[in-house]
């Protein structure tokens, strides 16, 4: 029990350090694309700590505490039941629909909490998140289909697992094509362009986020950081063969070398991200929930029915 | 040389002339080469700018109001462009300062509108037909009541001082001034 | 707290009408502080993510300069004026010291001229890149904006080094300029400077002005025909991109342009993406016609005009009469009225930002139906500058 | 409990680096601020960035000249700022007047209606300046000195009044409601119809 | 609609072909060195000539006041000095907007500028009297090269004495008799009304806070 609770502490620790981290790397490599220096890489810790520590907090009643309790809390649900290479507290369970699920939630929790502060632009910014969620869903449920007929199974540890016998799920066509249509749902989960849609700082302020201040939204940098650790770590679980290092024979050495080994996977699903990120302008929420409905579900479709053949 | 050049631009000559027969009531002559100058009657300025419009002026790109105190009159100064004949024309009226009313040209040019409004707030000359007078333009309702205006008899730095109190942060009486 | 029943009994007392408004609508107050409008404000009715009615506000940075200025020597004017355009504070300089100039009858020295020329496309070509970062930053691409941000700045130098500040040059002044081009060094630096730019235009076409996304953003929103944009006053790249060939530097010449080579774009379609792609074009032919200039090379001779009258500014004194100068922003035709009446004061300055037609009404009509994520591209594409309409 | 005056240094280094800024051009050296904040001067080397919501602000740039219509908005966005915040005005206007200082539309002293913790010279100041002002900033909020915010809430009784001076009583409420009935005319006359 | 001598840009010029490939170009400058100027550990080049503050020469300015009439701020006030014969302007940052037409009709070129242009301060009456001053010798202020403003303080006493604390230290005291074209009040006859404008005038600063 005590082993478990430790285990679930050094989980959410090691989340939220190197999800700030994330942030940092995120911020540094859009620097040197728009050919500037960038900030420090511990600059989002500078920013949460300065939020946390503001004197004045204003709230808008129990929803708008309550709903960022919610996403923070749903959030680290959700690292909880991933497979942190050979760490795990709940891994058992962690069935790839539920991963999936808890993955969204905290965007409903924050919305909870925008709606209730009453600002128009939280309203809309809200809205558009609802929208993106939804344009979301087709493609994401296409590709964790094409995984499961693929691994004929739910969970996703038994998927890391079989994907250390038979390779990477990219190399295997089918799930290719889900892996593509998942990193192009992942754009919209992180906020980055082209589907900032919700965030959009030049057209709504920041949308559901334009009430926040002050401890708020130093909880909310919190949920992003932990949000930002558990999305790569799911994505390089799934498609890119997860952190499971057999080399060594210390158990510690093992479990460093694969926590090392998924950290430089989910690196590179940030890049791509980042990349993506910079040189994109942003959607409209239509034009973003029509793509979303076209190109990646007709991908992961296609995905899916190859894996079920 | 100025002379010459008026004098060489027939073009200029030609137009006048040609709005001149539609519009009689009207005066215009060349000032230089693409500046033409016209006089019209304050009651005739819709008919001349209907005329103008139809006979290739296209953009309508300012309305002045110049206060003249000493004539007690409110000049309005219409600044026409022309593309198709690639020349700028002033259309002048004027009106009495004291009731500055015309009619507008907004069915006309309707970006009348926006001019006419700015014309209105700080010239208050009233513009009979423009429905957004009384909307908010770029004053507020407290200097509006007050009565600030860019005619030539406001008040302005006893109105500033009146408003603002304190002119100057380091020396409270900048009047030694001399300009 | 207020209920709402006090509300609109007070809103009946003072005459105000105040209807509920309809269920599915409702307000937003779209700036001053929004990251889209500089200062301006936007009031817009809204139903779901469509704009139904759109009210501009502007004033924002009203300080009255027409009345300011008749309280100001002529030449101290200059300093004044040129903040009514910040982004390109040459335009409203050239504009006033060519209207007095032509009150005085003067014939600027050929050299003048060509600093003129120089300083006002080299004005243009650096609000092009601010335009560009604008457009940048709300459409998204934040890359691009910062690269434009970060190559304006080569021009900044530039401006510094001619005219001794970086932002408000109070450089070309009635009868010519302040001070003479600083030496072949500047020019070669110019030279340099162009060569840049355009080099790394192309990076901006990759990114901005070929990016499928942005096509997407900015296809069919905002679209004025011919007849409309007449109508409204609508001037500059706004106006061409809608199929009229109006350049003031052809219609009107003045400098040198009579003498410069350079094509003016004209495109059918009036919606954002054709004056995005007009604007695109035309600072493309800024940096064409800055060569031009270098090739011509400053001619010899004065740079202001040898009059005695310039040797005692206080007592400056113009002739009456009235004269109306016009140039061709990158907004569009930025014009001024000057009225002189003889004294060492003007007696009536009016300047034309090219914004009042395109901020208001056009703006107002323009949004309608158009999205909300629409309202700032649209804004942006044609390049509303609110300091222009508040003056 | 945790005496939390151990951590004052690491909360003001968090908060001299990490300060957000509003993204109001309130005047025209908003046109400066472009090259600060982007790849030529990059502030955010110091965690700097503009801000679009003022709720988790902490710098207002006051960017040049204030008129009253933008001064009621200043206002307003400064005290929906969580405490603690900070105050910088750019160049001669906010000070005393500058080149407006006989115009009817421009405030001539800033510290008359809001707090400012540092002034800088220039007519726009150059980056560099901005720069030096910031800087300051940051040297007075290490020494805990930017206190813009604790005198905005001792004074509030005399920045109200020369604020109801200047605006009149009641101007909040007024500004609100100012666009309603321009809002519904249209309306109006339809259901007339 | 046809206007002579417009030469139009061929349509296809002007176009561009959308492409989902061409962004990704923009990319190789994540490997090029930053354009980033590193204020303030970096030293920015200041063109010669640049507009910041003024210097005065005491010995040749004459006190015609051309400088106070063309300024289109007013920051200019005239300024009589003790052991002066004619009065120096005293310039007032808090107004100046740095367009130097001071400097350009100043007949005797005894008004000048420097290229410094920063200046500092905590928003307290006592340092922004730093924006008031009447500019020092030229030598004075190009001692500093770091482009800052040459004083550190300035000290007000209530006789009218004035008293300008360099950055390095080194003082510079006059003292004010009055402000204005004319003499103040004949100078010497009456010393007693000098006085009393005097005294008011470091009063609105204490006043206020």
């Amino acid at each position: 029990m005590i082993e478990t609770a430790l285990k679930a502490l050094f989980i959410l620790l090691y989340a939220t350090f190197v999800g700030f981290m994330f942030m940092g790397i995120i911020r540094i490599v859009t620097a040197r694309i728009h050919r500037r220096v960038g900030p420090p890489i511990y600059q989002p810790i500078l920013d949460t700590i300065k939020l946390l520590s503001k004197k004045s907090n204003i709230t808008h009643g129990l929803i708008y505490d309550f709903g960022i309790l919610y996403a923070v809390g749903a959030t680290i649900l959700a690292v909880m039941f991933i497979p942190l290479g050979s760490i795990g507290v709940l891994r058992a369970y962690g069935d790839l629909i539920l991963i999936t699920f808890l993955l969204e939630i905290p965007m409903l929790g924050i919305m909870f909490a925008a709606m209730s502060s009453g600002n128009p632009y939280a309203g809309i910014g809200a809205q558009r998140a609802l929208l993106t969620l939804l344009a979301i869903q087709v493609p994401l449920g296409f590709a964790i289909v094409a995984l499961a007929e693929f691994y004929g199974t739910f969970s996703t540890y038994e998927i890391v697992m079989a994907q250390q016998t038979m390779g990477w799920s990219i190399f295997h066509f089918p799930l290719l094509l889900a892996a593509i249509a998942y990193d192009l749902v992942l754009q919209a989960m992180f906020g980055k362009e082209p589907f900032d849609i919700m965030i959009a700082p030049g057209e709504i302020s920041l949308g559901p986020m334009v009430e926040f201040g002050g401890k708020h939204m130093g909880l909310l940098q919190i949920q992003h950081a932990i949000a930002l650790f558990a999305e790569t770590l799911f994505f390089a679980n799934i498609f890119l063969g997860g952190g499971v290092v057999t080399a060594f024979s210390s158990s510690i050495l093992n479990t460093i070398a694969g926590l090392a080994v998924l950290l430089v996977k989910q690196v590179a699903v940030l890049l791509i991200a980042t990349f993506m990120g910079a040189i994109f302008p942003r959607f409209t929420i239509d034009q973003a929930a029509k793509f979303y409905w076209k190109w990646p579900t007709i991908i992961a479709a296609l995905g899916a029915v190859l894996a079920s053949l | 040389m100025a002379e010459e050049v008026k004098a060489s631009w027939s073009k200029g000559e030609e137009i006048v002339r040609m709005l001149l027969e539609k519009a009689p009531y009207a005066e215009g002559t060349v000032r230089r080469e693409r500046r033409l100058e016209f006089k019209v009657p304050a009651d005739r300025i819709v008919d001349f700018l209907r005329t103008a419009k139809a006979n290739g002026f296209e953009l309508l790109l300012q309305i002045t109001a110049v206060d003249w105190l000493k004539e007690g009159e409110i000049e309005l100064v219409y600044q026409l462009f022309s593309i198709s004949h690639g020349t700028h024309a002033m259309v002048k009226t004027r009106l009495p300062r004291d009731e500055a009313r015309i009619s507008t040209v907004m069915d006309i040019y309707p970006v009348a509108e926006t001019y006419e409004r700015d014309a209105h707030e700080f010239f208050k000359v009233t513009f009979e037909g423009n429905p957004k007078l009384e909307m908010p333009w770029i004053l507020e309702d407290e200097d509006r009541e007050v009565g600030v205006s860019h005619r030539k008899d406001f008040d302005m730095l006893g109105y500033v001082k009146r408003k603002y109190k304190l002119l100057d942060r380091f020396d409270e009486d900048k009047e030694n001034y001399v300009i | 707290m207020v209920t709402q029943e006090e509300l609109i009994r007070e809103a009946r007392e003072n005459g105000m009408e105040l209807l509920p408004l309809e269920k599915d609508t409702y307000e937003l107050f779209f700036g001053p502080q929004h990251m889209a409008t500089e200062n301006y404000s936007l009031i817009l009715k809204m139903d779901g993510h469509r704009v139904v009615k759109a009210i501009a506000n502007p004033g924002f940075l009203h300080r009255g300069f027409e009345k300011l200025a008749e309280y100001r020597p002529w030449h101290t004017n200059i300093a004044l004026l040129l903040r009514i355009c910040v982004p390109e504070p040459d335009v409203p300089e050239a504009i006033y010291s060519m209207a007095v100039d032509e009150l005085m009858g003067w014939e600027v020295p050929e050299r003048a001229q060509w600093i003129r020329t120089t300083v006002l496309e080299m004005a243009r070509v650096s609000a092009y890149l601010f335009w560009m970062m604008g457009l940048s930053f709300k459409l998204g691409v934040y890359t691009a904006g910062q690269w434009a941000a970060a190559y304006r700045e080569r021009f900044m130098a530039l401006f510094e080094e001619l005219t001794g500040a970086r932002v408000y040059h109070i450089y070309t002044i009635p009868g010519g300029v302040r001070r003479d081009i600083p030496g072949d060094k500047w020019l070669r630096q110019l030279r340099d400077t162009v060569e840049y730019i355009k080099d790394k235009l192309k990076d901006f076409d990759n990114l901005v002005f070929e990016n499928y996304i942005t096509y997407r953003r900015l296809e069919g929103i905002g679209v004025m025909d011919k007849k409309f944009a007449l109508n409204e006053g609508v001037t500059g790249p706004n106006l061409r991109a809608t199929g009229v060939p109006y350049d003031v530097r052809r219609a009107d010449p003045y400098l040198l342009y009579p003498e410069l080579d350079f094509e003016v774009p004209v495109l059918k379609e009036g919606d954002a993406l054709a004056r995005a792609l007009v604007r695109r074009f035309e600072f493309e032919q800024d940096l064409y016609i800055l060569e031009q200039l270098l090739d011509m090379g400053p001619p010899s001779g004065p740079y202001k005009v040898d009059h005695p009258s310039l040797k005692a500014l206080p007592r400056f004194r113009v002739p009456a009469g009235d004269a109306f100068a016009h140039v061709e922003a990158t907004k569009g035709d930025f014009g001024a009225y000057v009225v002189s009446d003889g004294g060492n004061k003007p007696y009536r300055v009016q300047i034309r930002g090219p914004s009042i037609a395109h901020g208001i009404r056009v703006i107002e009509q323009l949004l309608v139906g158009a999205r909300l994520a629409d309202v700032p591209v649209i804004l942006m594409s044609l390049d509303n500058c609110p300091p222009d309409i508040d003056r | 409990m945790v005496d939390w005056r151990l951590y004052e240094p690491l909360i003001n280094f968090a908060r001299k680096r990490s300060m957000w800024i509003v993204a109001f051009c309130t005047g025209c050296g908003g046109i400066e601020m472009p090259p600060l904040m982007t790849s030529r001067y990059d502030l955010e080397r110091f965690g700097m960035m503009p801000n679009p919501a003022p709720r988790m602000a902490d710098l207002f740039l006051i960017t040049g000249y204030v008129t009253p219509k933008t001064l009621k908005r200043i206002i307003i966005t400064y005290e929906m700022q969580p405490d603690p915040k900070y105050v910088l005005a750019h160049g001669s206007c906010p000070l005393n007047g500058g080149i407006y200082w006989d115009a009817y539309n421009a405030i001539k002293h800033l510290d008359k209606y809001i707090p400012v913790d540092v002034a800088i010279a220039g007519c726009m100041p150059r980056p560099e300046a901005v720069m030096d002002g910031i800087k300051k900033i940051m040297d007075l909020i290490e020494t805990g000195k930017a206190d813009g915010w604790k005198r905005y809430k001792e004074n509030y009784e005399y920045y109200k009044k020369n604020q109801d001076e200047l605006f009149g009583e009641g101007w909040r409420e007024k500004t609100a409601r100012r666009w309603i009935p321009w809002l519904m005319g249209r309306e109006k006359k339809r259901e007339e119809e | 609609m046809k206007m002579e001598s417009v030469k139009i840009a061929p349509e296809e010029k002007v176009r561009k072909k959308p492409s989902f490939l061409k962004p990704w170009m923009s990319l190789k400058y994540l490997f090029k060195k930053p354009v980033t100027i590193k204020i303030p550990y970096e030293e920015t080049q200041i063109a010669e000539k640049y507009r910041g503050f003024h210097t005065l020469n005491w010995k040749t300015c004459i006190g015609c006041n051309m400088c106070g009439q063309i300024c289109p701020a007013r920051a200019i006030e005239m300024t009589w000095i003790e052991g002066e014969k004619r009065p120096h302007p005293k310039i007032d940052y808090g107004r100046c907007t740095f367009c130097q037409f001071c400097v350009d009709v100043c007949p005797t070129n005894a008004l000048g500028h420097v290229e410094h242009y920063i200046l500092t301060t905590e928003w307290k009456d006592e340092e922004l009297e730093l924006f008031d001053w009447v500019p020092l010798p030229e030598e004075m202020v190009r001692k500093f090269s770091d482009y800052r403003h040459p004083l550190a303080k300035i000290e007000k006493y209530e006789d009218g004495r004035v008293k300008y604390v360099l950055r390095d230290g080194s003082e510079f005291e006059f003292k004010i008799l009055g402000y204005g074209l004319k003499p103040p009040a004949a100078a010497k006859p009456k010393p007693a009304a000098k006085s009393a404008e005097k005294k008011e005038e470091p009063n609105p600063g204490e006043k206020k806070e």
